[in-house]
């Protein structure tokens, strides 16, 4: 079966730089995150797959319809895609409105319409379709480029660093509403960011590329259980739990992971079926016996899984929690050695509620 | 259409009035230097007569087979004057020239304009050209030679009678001016002639005609032209 | 003829001027679009040699340049053969179509100058984005590169039409100076001096001075207000 | 006494925008911040007071000198400052080493020199003298905007947003680096950032800015102290320990805070007498007794001095520590109902090693 | 006087354009350097009248051009009485003093449109960096600006040459075609055309086109090459 499958091997020569894809073939679900250094290739190889450069060879079919053999290009034009990019390249001669009319006036007449009023409302720019884009803030501007693509119908969403260029509150804001929007219309996204936790937030596989080829794809489970995983940054090791939204008492969330409880100091709405707790390592404590007295809240019940020891004294643990999903705990190497700790047994992890991020 | 040398515009200006008077025909006039004149028909321009400031032009149209042998004729004589707005040339103009005592004395290029071969040749004749060679700037054309005199930047220059005498002129009561012996420089043949493709045209060869009329005759006369014996 | 300041003045030429001046700026808008785009997609050192051809016009002095035009567009020249080709009939020289040729290739560099710079002003991921909403590149090129190149587009228009306006040595050559149909402004104002009919040459000179004057400021007035920026 | 006071007030009319600084006076030690929302006028107010803008009006005097009467202007060139921009603004058409040089070939021969290699050492750029400044890296070029700057041996020196344009390892780098020099050279910083965490680690005194406006001028301490202090953003409140480095021990490094100890798993080199110890109010737990059993190393005895609710059923507990800091925590609500705390109350005060960063 | 071809061509006229055309590039860059930092600081409506005028010389026919500088700068016009003042002595026209301040008159907007632009392509900041290094304005202006506009000052000082070379109403009103002082290679080509030696003209116009096309792209290959980037 082809279906929602993204499939090839493309090669792109851009004189300093050479894109080497390599066979891949992308069951096309949810979100799939493009990840590297930055030259590693990821905006050459989306672009590639878009269409977007003249000069491309090698292989690409979509949903078995072929979009590249040898240098024969199917223009982007023809392929059923949208695109938002780290600028969103809006037009800056036209409103809002024309801007997101802009596609849907060149739709072939069968090809299936979305929803203007819907999308617009769900985006959050009914108040801005009449204003010149220029005026725009750069978090409203990501707003509209993500309507104008969403607006083609798109068989693929390709974004490419679309939260980069935007403040930390804009990102968060539009970080959860791309979560939403892609469970909501259940859109393939290929999507590149250099940030962690949108790929913790987002992903459901990722292709990690290095100097113009795929190296590995893996699903983003996989590649958390990695210690020396390179989603890791400066705040560390990062795990994340996978649960059931439950309900919201006396101001924590509760989440279902198997039979365990966790919660989260976070109130608002949940639009989805599951949710993802980012917890960072260095935000879990370990306790030998479960502690009373203690203003933290969760204290689950887990299994040392795997002691590894880091750079400057420190030790990341491994937990494995009773629903079998993993947690890792850095503690320093002092406290390992004052509590004895050992693979295999069995302890309390402590998590402030306050610390948790959906 | 006739191809007139700049320097007789005003002058064919009026014949033709006086023509369109006189048959009804009406002609048009296109002005420019005579070797453009020549090189514009060369290429096809739509001109039926071509009045020269010179001879050499007509007579080349009519070795490269662009107009008619027979119609050649020279339909005026320039005359030189030395004019100075503010040199009183009129009765002391050899004096003034040997003298020297000027900055730039103007004329119309040798190579191009006849009036400049016979300026030149007026000098030599007079056995100054070699004193005043430095002396002397060099006008693109007769009317060039003419501007600048009027605009003091000459203080005095062979023009062409013609642009002394005519009322309109900035030089009318304006100065002085001398005319040049006619003996010592040779005469300043304007010829015309039909071109090749005014052959039929009627009214260009009754243009023709007229201007050897007495009233283009009289109107060439006043504007300070010479008619060859 | 109109009677300014006691001298009579034929405004004919002036009228002759703006419509050849209009046509030149119109061809040359719609030939140089193309030229002034391929160029500035060029990325190898071709663009050098065609930059440097584009600039030669205005190396010659005008009256050569109408003296070889001259040559080229004669009834048998090598310009009028190739019109020919495509059913053109009857003569070039001395005529509005010649006249504006000569413009053309005298004009040419004002024109794709400025438009090549606007061209190569405008951000790619623009075009890019266009394509992703389903635009042709003819499609785009209209709806994007078009307004998006305003400003060059104006400059390249004022230039042109300024330039041919003030054009002097080639239309005399290519034109003949044939009263009511090649007689331009600027030679009608050189015959004036020629003929020592001075007032005339400046009233004629006046009104060119301050119509120009004018439409420049216009134009570099509306350049500076609706500058689109773009980035 | 005038000594090393900068004192005036400045007017600047921008044409959209006013600035108006009000009457000040800063006593100039170390590192004053000016901080404030975007387009508040800091730039604005650094520029006037470098005398970058010939439209200022009004007073500066500096030390005593007259930088500014009326409209009358000692220019830029002979005000003895030095002033790092946020993109560097290295001049492109020079070497490194010619950037470098510009300035001290200018200085007047009677003004104190500063020691070249050293600076260009203590920077870090001596292998990068010879190179082309277009091709170095963002934190390499501000690095060499600061040893240029440095070189002058300014009286004040000016920094625009110096790290802003970095990336989170250059960041931290440079932070140490500015942190250090600014204790090395002894130097008065004029410096205006964003970041609460530049603030946090380099500032003595704040001048928040509004509407072109000086609203007030505090102590990094007073303003840590209000709950709605400006400088706290998505991480929440924050506080900052200042103590004393003392050694370091099995990975731990000791930081004394009066008889308290706190313990930091970070181990490279000290160089400055003090350290600032931030705090997220969100790494803090508190126990009601002081627990053993727990891989939390700290344990500090502290009381409850005020408990603030917050919006999100969260709780800000502001704790005095022993020797008078104090020191946030932020807990949900829930908990704090849970342990039944109040002001007053003498509990323990937990914050894992690894959670902190000097 | 050399034989090229079989033909007779004076070569003089040559050396002379060139020695022109230099004279009036480097007063034009000298007087249209500040001239155009004055316009690239301004920020008001008048630099729309001051570009409107600078581009005035564009629109008039050069003859006619020529025809009023032969007024302004004749042994009593307002020109030589301005350089009278500063000791000047003699007379403007049919020197080659005249022929350049005619061609620098001519030749204005050349220079001074792409200095303007490449004024205004530089970053303020650096300038700032550099007042905070103790640089004054001038000093200031000879390290960063200078160098920093090196394609503008390139661009200014090839169109102004070319134009200056190519130029010929002005030189033939103003100079006064006198053979080794003001003979310019335009004039000694049209003066060919007239007296019919076709010739010579082919030759010296052949001259002209290689020389320039050569010169041309030399400077936009240079340009492109060393083309400082800033920013
Ligand atoms: N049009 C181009 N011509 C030549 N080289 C290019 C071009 N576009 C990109 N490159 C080079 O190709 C390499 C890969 O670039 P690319 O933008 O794909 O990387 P990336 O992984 O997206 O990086 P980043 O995370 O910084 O966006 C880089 O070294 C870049 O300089
Ligand atoms: N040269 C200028 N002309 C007109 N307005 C200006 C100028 N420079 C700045 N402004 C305006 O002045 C206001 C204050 O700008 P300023 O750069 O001082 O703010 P800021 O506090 O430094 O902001 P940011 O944190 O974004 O750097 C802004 O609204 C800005 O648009
Ligand atoms: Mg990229
Ligand atoms: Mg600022």
């Amino acid at each position: 079966m082809t279906k929602n499958i993204l499939k090839g091997n493309l090669q792109l020569d851009l004189g300093g730089f050479k894109l080497n894809s390599g066979e891949f073939a992308l069951p096309l679900e949810g979100v799939t995150v493009l990840f590297g250094r930055s030259g590693s290739g990821k905006s050459t190889l989306l672009r590639a797959i878009a269409g977007l450069d003249k000069r491309t060879h090698g292989q690409l079919s979509m949903d078995g319809e072929v979009w590249q053999a040898g240098s024969k290009r199917l223009a982007t034009e023809q392929r059923h895609i949208g695109f938002v990019f780290q600028d969103a390249a809006l037009f800056p001669h036209m409103t809002v409105r024309q801007n997101l009319m802009y596609g849907i006036n060149r739709l072939p007449k069968n090809h299936p319409k979305a929803d203007f009023d819907k999308i617009v409302r769900r985006v959050g720019i009914e108040d801005k379709l009449d204003r010149d884009v220029t005026f725009l803030s750069g978090g409203e501007k990501q707003r509209v480029a993500i309507a104008r693509a969403l607006l083609m119908s798109p068989k693929l969403l390709c974004m490419d660093e679309p939260l980069s260029a935007l403040d930390w509150r804009s990102k968060a804001e539009l970080l959860g509403l791309i979560e939403e929007l892609v469970e909501e219309f259940k859109l393939p996204v290929l999507y590149i960011t250099h940030a962690p936790v949108e790929v913790e937030r987002l992903a459901n596989q990722i292709v990690f590329m290095q100097e113009g080829q795929i190296e590995t794809i893996e699903t983003l489970q996989q590649s958390l259980k990695r210690p020396d995983s390179p989603l890791f940054d400066e705040q560390g090791a990062v795990s994340v739990l996978i649960g059931q939204p439950g309900l919201v008492e006396d101001g924590l969330r509760e989440i279902k992971l198997g039979d365990d409880r966790l919660y989260l100091s976070q109130t608002h709405d949940i639009h989805t079926h599951t949710v993802r707790v980012r917890v960072l390592a260095r935000d879990v404590s370990l306790a030998l016996s479960d502690p009373a007295d203690l203003s933290i809240t969760n204290h689950l019940q887990v299994t040392i899984d795997e002691l590894i020891p880091q750079g400057e004294h420190r030790v990341l643990a491994r937990l494995k929690l009773q629903n079998g999903q993993h947690l890792f705990a850095e503690l320093t190497q002092h406290s390992t050695q004052r509590l004895k700790l050992q693979q295999g047994l069995v302890v309390y992890a402590l998590i402030k509620s306050v610390a948790l991020a959906e | 259409t006739a191809a007139v040398a700049a320097n007789f515009t005003k002058t064919i200006e009026e014949i033709g009035q006086a023509f369109t008077e006189d048959t009804g025909h009406t002609i048009r006039f296109s002005f420019g230097p005579s070797g453009k004149l020549f090189a514009q028909i060369r290429n096809g321009a739509p001109f039926d007569l071509f009045f020269s400031a010179n001879e050499a032009a007509p007579k080349a149209a009519i070795e490269h087979g662009l107009a008619m042998e027979d119609s050649y004729f020279v339909y005026s004589q320039g005359v030189l004057v030395l004019y100075s707005p503010t040199l009183p040339v009129a009765n002391n103009a050899m004096a003034i020239l040997e003298q020297g005592d000027f900055r730039f004395l103007s004329m119309a290029n040798p190579r191009t304009a006849p009036y400049g071969t016979e300026a030149e040749r007026f000098l030599q004749n007079v056995g100054l050209h070699q004193t005043l060679r430095r002396k002397l700037v060099n006008g693109e054309s007769i009317a060039h030679a003419f501007q600048y005199v009027v605009t003091q930047n000459a203080q005095l220059g062979f023009v062409a009678k013609s642009q002394v005498v005519d009322p309109a002129s900035p030089a009318y009561n304006n100065g002085e001016y001398w005319e040049l012996p006619a003996e010592l420089y040779n005469p300043i043949n304007q010829g015309a002639v039909i071109t090749k493709r005014g052959e039929k045209n009627e009214a260009a060869i009754a243009f023709m005609d007229y201007m050897k009329s007495p009233r283009a005759i009289e109107i060439i006369q006043r504007y300070g032209y010479k008619l060859p014996e | 003829m109109i009677e300014l300041f006691g001298a009579a003045v034929d405004l004919q030429p002036i009228w002759l001027t703006l419509e050849i001046a209009t046509y030149t700026t119109i061809i040359l808008l719609v030939l140089g679009t193309p030229l002034a785009w391929w160029m500035s997609q060029m990325k190898s050192s071709s663009k050098v040699l065609l930059e440097a051809i584009v600039a030669l016009p205005l190396v010659l002095p005008p009256t050569v340049l109408g003296f070889y035009l001259l040559i080229a567009m004669n009834p048998t020249g090598p310009i009028t053969e190739f019109l020919r080709f495509f059913g053109f009939e009857g003569q070039l020289t001395f005529s509005k179509t010649g006249l504006v040729i000569g413009s053309v290739f005298y004009s040419l560099p004002f024109a794709v100058q400025p438009l090549m710079h606007a061209f190569e002003a405008i951000p790619h991921r623009l075009l890019d984005a266009a394509a992703t909403l389903r635009a042709s590149f003819l499609d785009r090129f209209r709806t994007i590169i078009l307004p998006l190149s305003r400003r060059g587009f104006l400059t390249a228009a004022t230039l042109s039409f300024a330039h041919t306006v003030g054009e002097f040595g080639v239309v005399l050559m290519v034109g003949g100076n044939i009263p009511g149909e090649t007689r331009m402004v600027s030679i009608d104002i050189f015959d004036h001096v020629e003929a020592m009919e001075y007032t005339q040459a400046h009233i004629l000179s006046a009104i060119m001075l301050v119509f120009s004057l004018f439409v420049l400021m216009l134009v570099y007035g509306l350049n500076r207000r609706f500058g689109v920026k773009v980035g």
